[in-house]
């Protein structure tokens, strides 16, 4: 059906095996739920418009990104596949609670809300950076935001958490917030004008300033760094630890580090993976 | 003799056949689907009420917020309302292009209704949300046209331009919402427009120019009434295809719109179910509240026309008797 | 009451037929019988009955009262264990397909041609070969005078020319007994004479017909039979010299005298118009 | 005498008006308008052409893309199929459901329409997409009905439930995509089926019996094949704007559909002008072929209804000039 | 040739008419003129070409060549400067208005009563106030015998009183002239009579009109002239008894005679039928 086309329109880091040959930890793969180690994958739902951690490859199928790659390298510990299921971002979570998903795997940050909802394990840390466009015309300062309009994907905790704090502080200046359901829409919105700034996990920030070809830049520093974490059921707190577990082999024999660096997001790798943190 | 034709009455009585008291045929299959839909019915009604997920009291809630309320009444029906305006307006104009007897008009009306008839609406909106401010970097502006090409040959600096309008405010947000849509709803308004003025007999044109009136006069006084007739129930239709196509600017986004409020609601407590829930039960409500309006309207604009509204009914029921053989 | 009961050599025997549309009762008890080869026409003032009766006969309604045989039939039940059961579907199919009916308005099956709109039930109903139907359909249209409009649509033809397609499509299922509603009095006067001519011939072939016509001429000539109603009862019947010309019953006097009054207000009109050209110079 | 004759009709000749030969009114309203639109034109094309947002080499190479092609032919093409197909079978009974004389038939038909028509799809898809698998968590069980209950009451243990399918597969992907806008689809033909059937003359239906013919046999060969003549330009319709809503399917997600596939483009390259574009081109494309064949299935249904289609031509002239006045 | 030539005391004067359609040569230049209170009656075959004169003069058509002049004016064109130009339409609606028209199918306006349909263009083209203009409008509807219809709508309206409610709204304008398309011709038998009525009192009162119809009771009864017309010419005109019944021309015979035979044939169905039941006692 589809031998026509070409499949030439890259983004960057395209899909190359894992860069370490991982094995298989029996021990890890007894701690798998029944129903993963039965089927033998991981069905996880990912929203891959998130550039560069989750995102769909030029095939229009595969979906890549730093988080695909560092969870392959988790799964193959427990010697299962990983089914990635492309959704939207908001029914993640509860699709993992659901049933739909096995676990949920695409940027969550982890915040007090979400791990009342479900069990998070912390794999990777990430702040929030700003960008506008390059030069700076509108003179942004993240610090002083009021009255800018600020583009920013809808659901994430840019939009749910930072934004409001910084609301608050404006009075009747308020910011006026564009929340985008794609990350790509926001980026657009910034190099077009519409907005005077965006502001995006630090890892879509830089992926951002560099595919614009230098119509953007970063502004300020990277803050609130958080860690980014996996989405587990509530009553898998087991299988959630047997996670930590592998991230941490993982780190030991230096396929963590690997995977972040295929990326260029190594600043962000963190050592103390926990469940729940 | 009064006996004897008494009697002869009432032997022919019981011998002449009454009134028919018949045994019916039993149409087994037509009561076993009867059957078969009543269980999903209630299959349906169980889940409906005891299945913890609609979680009923956590829609009225989530129907109670308010920018739930704010989102329908704006973003919802305040949007629907100047869509429509725009639409109808436009869409006359263009029914008018199309109609006359100059090609450009003609091409041109032809040409944005080909247009926007054919990109999906959540595709434009899309566009219009991410895109314009890029497509228009300098703005939209009102002034001389290609001034810059005219101002470089006659060695001139400056511009030419007494309006710029930004781009970005233009097509995004409440604004962007009304044009995107109200453009689109022009070139299905046209359609509607044109097939309602001619469907208006010729010879009424004729007849109220031959009393004295302008083409202008009798096209406002004599034409545009009739094709009411023609035009009302299906800009009826669109208005109700347009309150639910307002869900379709999540895609701009124009935030202060009930799908996009029951959204953010769903995605903060993680109760999607009863969120959406809670849309679906507003659209119902209002969609079912136009199509009662849509047929007051039906009715009111035939009038003068006679006894059009023929009874269907004895056609529904050949329609049935033919529909429901065995 | 046997079901066997039209042993009397009658083909159709109606006993206090009644017909009522919720309170409207539009037959009020009607007896007629109609021999094998008789042509019976029907007559009457618009609202007495004439059409309901004729579509009773035909099962596009119900009886609500009364028993209709056709043949040795009766219409539209059965009786088993002393008691009426509604025939089935199929059942009422077959029984129809013993009767042709000719429409006011020719209804006939505008997406096929004459010769498909003649040649449909015999296939489709009768599972005749294609091929004989098609040969049987051609002679009927021949029959009708038509044998060159075979591969028209109805659209293209004058109505006059429908009407007697539709005729021999009624023919096609070689019916025992043809019920004609008003054949002509949808049509132009030029186009009256051509059905008639049609119908004047089956007559002459011995097909039972029963017609409801107001063309008193047409009746006078053709029928056997005339039967007058009123008011959903049958106010007199016998002869058609007998009944048009000297009625016993009031009403029936009144019927004939406002036809005969109309058709000579309608002849005045012409009439005067070629007196004004009388003088007109060959 | 010819001579003098000759005079005579030659001076008459010259008393005698001739053709007409006059000077037109000028319209100049009109021309200004033409000169505008004209103008506007011009500006559009310039902004086509040398706008760099716009990027047409890049549009080319998305649309030459394999996924993009792949959604095109997969999400967009063959799920407008497939609904469409399931659309018009399930509006058809749905229409012998509404026609028929069963009431519980009759409303089970009028509740599925309303509701169907009354929700918007996109919300319908993001449901499906996102709460199917939570309203249904343990999938959807073709077997005894209320088996828990009645096992229950026996007091026996185990299910009576010969095939569960699993929510989330069923209403997810591509059979989630067909599933979800059929089943609205059917919704929509309901009523295009039922006003088809209502709109053939009940004489047919008549005729049809009187010959014999069954009623299924009467609805089949000469009811449907009349009401076609209705049904079919609104499904062209229908298909039309089908082929426009698959774009929706980016709420579901289905990601194998165009318009997803152009925005993972846009997301990935950053370059969301031409990305659009892309699926705009594709969509004015595909409208533009649909569009002619709709236009000759209407024609080849016109079969034997005698010359229905008559010139619109005269009664558009008169429009123009009573639309255009001044 | 100057824009003042109807000194002469015609009110209407058309000269070397001609009209085509494309290719087609509908009127091949036609002279006539009419004076004013005389009523000009046009026959002539289907096709003739009567039809496109009456809308040359009331400008629904634009002439190919000749010239029109009603009153002192030239209709659509004024002249200046020795050349044509084409009227404006403000200029166009108002010679229109000075003449009314009334159509084969009246063409009243649905959604409006009778009342509305003869107020709208007093109102709305001569600004007249409406208490004045209904008092008019009653007035002429009193005229026509349609006093008591007043507030119904058209579609409430037999087509009799259609027309005639279409005349009084031609009426309503006061025009100095007017045309009348085969009024009669889309009604029924029985209807004509009124609308003719209507008519007959209008010429009485002085009105010039130009009337196109075939019927030639009428014609002969109430025309000053008869012009009859044929392949877009005039092919003779007179007196109403000279041209119906000494027409000089073959054609104008020929077409005459068959206008009689047609009405004989007519008169011949109906006045059998009224044959059949001559016996009929009473
Ligand atoms: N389907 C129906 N529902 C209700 N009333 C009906 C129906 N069909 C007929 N009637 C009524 O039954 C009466 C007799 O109708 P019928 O058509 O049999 O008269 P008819 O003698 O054929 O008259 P005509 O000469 O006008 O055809 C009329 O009053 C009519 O209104
Ligand atoms: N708008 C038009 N376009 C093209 N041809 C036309 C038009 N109007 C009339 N004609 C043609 O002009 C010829 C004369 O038509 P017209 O209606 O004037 O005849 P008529 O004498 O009024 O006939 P009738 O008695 O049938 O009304 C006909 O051949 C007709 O086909
Ligand atoms: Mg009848
Ligand atoms: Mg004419």
């Amino acid at each position: 059906l589809s031998a026509c086309g070409s499949n030439s329109l890259g983004g960057s880091g395209n899909s190359a095996a894992p860069s370490t040959k991982v094995s298989v930890n029996a021990d890890l793969a007894a701690k798998l739920p029944a129903k993963i180690k039965s089927a033998g994958e991981i069905v996880v739902g990912t929203d891959a418009t998130y550039a560069p951690n989750e995102f769909l490859d030029t095939d229009g199928k595969t979906v890549i990104g730093m988080d695909v790659d560092l969870f392959d390298a988790v799964a193959a510990k427990f010697g299962v596949k990983v089914e990635w299921q492309p959704s939207k971002f908001d029914p993640i979570i509860v699709g993992v609670e659901g049933g739909k998903f096995d676990m949920g795997v695409s940027s969550f940050t982890i915040n007090d809300k979400r791990k009342q909802q479900v069990n998070m394990v912390s794999y990777f840390s990430a702040g929030t950076e700003w960008a506008t466009q390059a030069g700076n015309p509108k003179k942004v300062d993240p610090n002083n935001a009021c009255g800018l309009k600020v583009a920013v994907q809808s659901k994430t905790v840019q939009e749910e958490e930072d934004l409001p704090v910084r609301q608050a502080k404006c009075g009747k200046n308020k910011i006026n917030i564009l929340p985008f359901s794609g990350q790509d829409q926001a980026t657009s919105a910034v190099v077009s004008g519409r907005a005077d700034a965006m502001l995006a996990d630090s890892p879509v920030v830089s992926y951002a300033v560099k595919q614009s070809g230098g119509k953007l830049e970063a502004v300020g520093e990277i803050y609130d760094a958080a860690p980014y974490g996996y989405v587990i059921k509530k009553d898998q707190t087991e299988f959630a630890n047997a996670i930590v577990e592998a991230l941490k082999e993982l780190d030991a024999e230096g396929s963590y580090k690997a995977a972040l660096s295929k990326w260029g997001l190594e600043n962000g790798a963190i050592s103390d993976f926990a469940v729940n943190p | 003799m009064t006996e004897k034709v008494e009697a002869e009455q009432a032997l022919q009585q019981e011998e002449r056949p009454g009134r028919i008291d018949a045994v019916p045929v039993r149409h087994y299959g037509r009561w076993l689907a009867v059957a078969v839909i009543t269980v999903l019915l209630l299959m349906l009604l169980n889940m409906l009420i005891f299945n913890p997920v609609f979680n009923w009291p956590f829609v009225l809630e989530v129907m109670n917020q308010a920018p739930v309320i704010d989102g329908l009444l704006k973003g919802t029906l305040l949007v629907t309302l100047l869509t429509m305006v725009l639409g109808v307006v436009g869409g006359v104009i263009l029914a008018v292009m199309r109609l006359s007897e100059n090609p450009v008009l003609r091409s041109v009306s032809w040409a944005y209704t080909w247009f926007f008839r054919s990109v999906p609406r959540i595709v434009l909106l899309t566009i219009m949300g991410a895109a314009m401010g890029l497509i228009f970097p300098q703005g939209i502006a009102l002034g001389v046209p290609f001034d810059w090409k005219l101002i470089d040959w006659l060695g001139l600096s400056g511009d030419w331009r007494f309006l710029t309008l930004d781009a970005n405010t233009l097509f995004s947000g409440f604004m962007g919402a009304v044009l995107g849509l109200g453009a689109s709803e022009a070139a299905y308004m046209a359609e509607i427009a044109r097939a309602g003025i001619l469907s208006v007999d010729v010879g009424q044109q004729e007849a109220a120019q031959a009393v004295g009136m302008s083409r202008r006069q009798s096209m406002i006084r004599i034409v545009l009434p009739q094709a009411m007739r023609v035009i009302v129930p299906p800009t009826g239709n669109e208005t109700i295809a347009m309150m639910k196509d307002t869900s379709l600017l999540i895609a701009l986004p124009l935030t202060a719109e009930l799908f996009y409020q029951v959204s953010a609601i769903g995605s903060r407590t993680y109760q999607i179910v009863p969120s959406y829930l809670a849309a679906v039960v507003y659209y119902l409500v209002i969609t079912s509240i136009l199509m009662v309006g849509q047929s007051y309207l039906e009715r009111r604009f035939g009038r003068g026309f006679g006894t059009t509204v023929k009874s269907d009914k004895a056609k529904a029921e050949i329609g049935l008797q033919a529909g429901l053989a065995k | 009451m046997s079901e066997q009961s039209t042993t009397s050599g009658h083909l159709v025997r109606a006993v206090n037929v009644s017909k009522s549309f919720g309170e409207n009762e539009v037959l009020k008890g009607v007896d007629m019988t109609v021999d094998r080869r008789e042509v019976v026409c029907l007559l009457g003032p618009s609202g007495s009955g004439k059409t309901t009766f004729l579509r009773l006969i035909n099962q596009m309604e119900t009886l609500t009262g009364g028993r209709i045989w056709v043949g040795d039939e009766l219409i539209g039940f059965v009786e088993r264990n002393g008691r009426l059961h509604v025939r089935k579907d199929k059942d009422i199919a077959r029984q129809r397909s013993r009767i042709g009916m000719v429409f006011q308005r020719f209804n006939l099956f505008p997406h096929m041609t004459a010769l498909e709109n003649v040649m449909e039930a015999p296939v489709h109903v009768k599972r005749m070969q294609r091929a004989k139907a098609r040969q049987e359909a051609l002679e009927l249209l021949e029959q009708v005078g038509l044998s060159d409009r075979a591969r028209y649509y109805p659209a293209q033809l004058s109505g006059g020319q429908q009407q007697r397609v539709a005729i021999a499509r009624a023919l096609a299922m070689r019916p025992e007994l043809m019920l004609f509603d008003e054949p002509t009095s949808a049509l132009d006067p030029e186009l009256v004479g051509e059905v008639l001519g049609v119908m004047r011939s089956l007559a002459k072939e011995g097909t039972t017909m029963i017609v409801v016509t107001h063309e008193v001429g047409f009746a006078r000539e053709v029928a056997d039979r005339v039967v007058f109603m009123d008011g959903g009862v049958v106010v007199e019947e016998g002869s058609p010299d007998e009944v048009l010309l000297r009625p016993r019953e009031a009403r029936t006097r009144t019927f004939l005298s406002r036809v005969k009054q109309e058709a000579e207000l309608g002849a005045q009109h012409d009439v005067e118009l070629a007196r004004t050209l009388e003088g007109l110079e060959r």
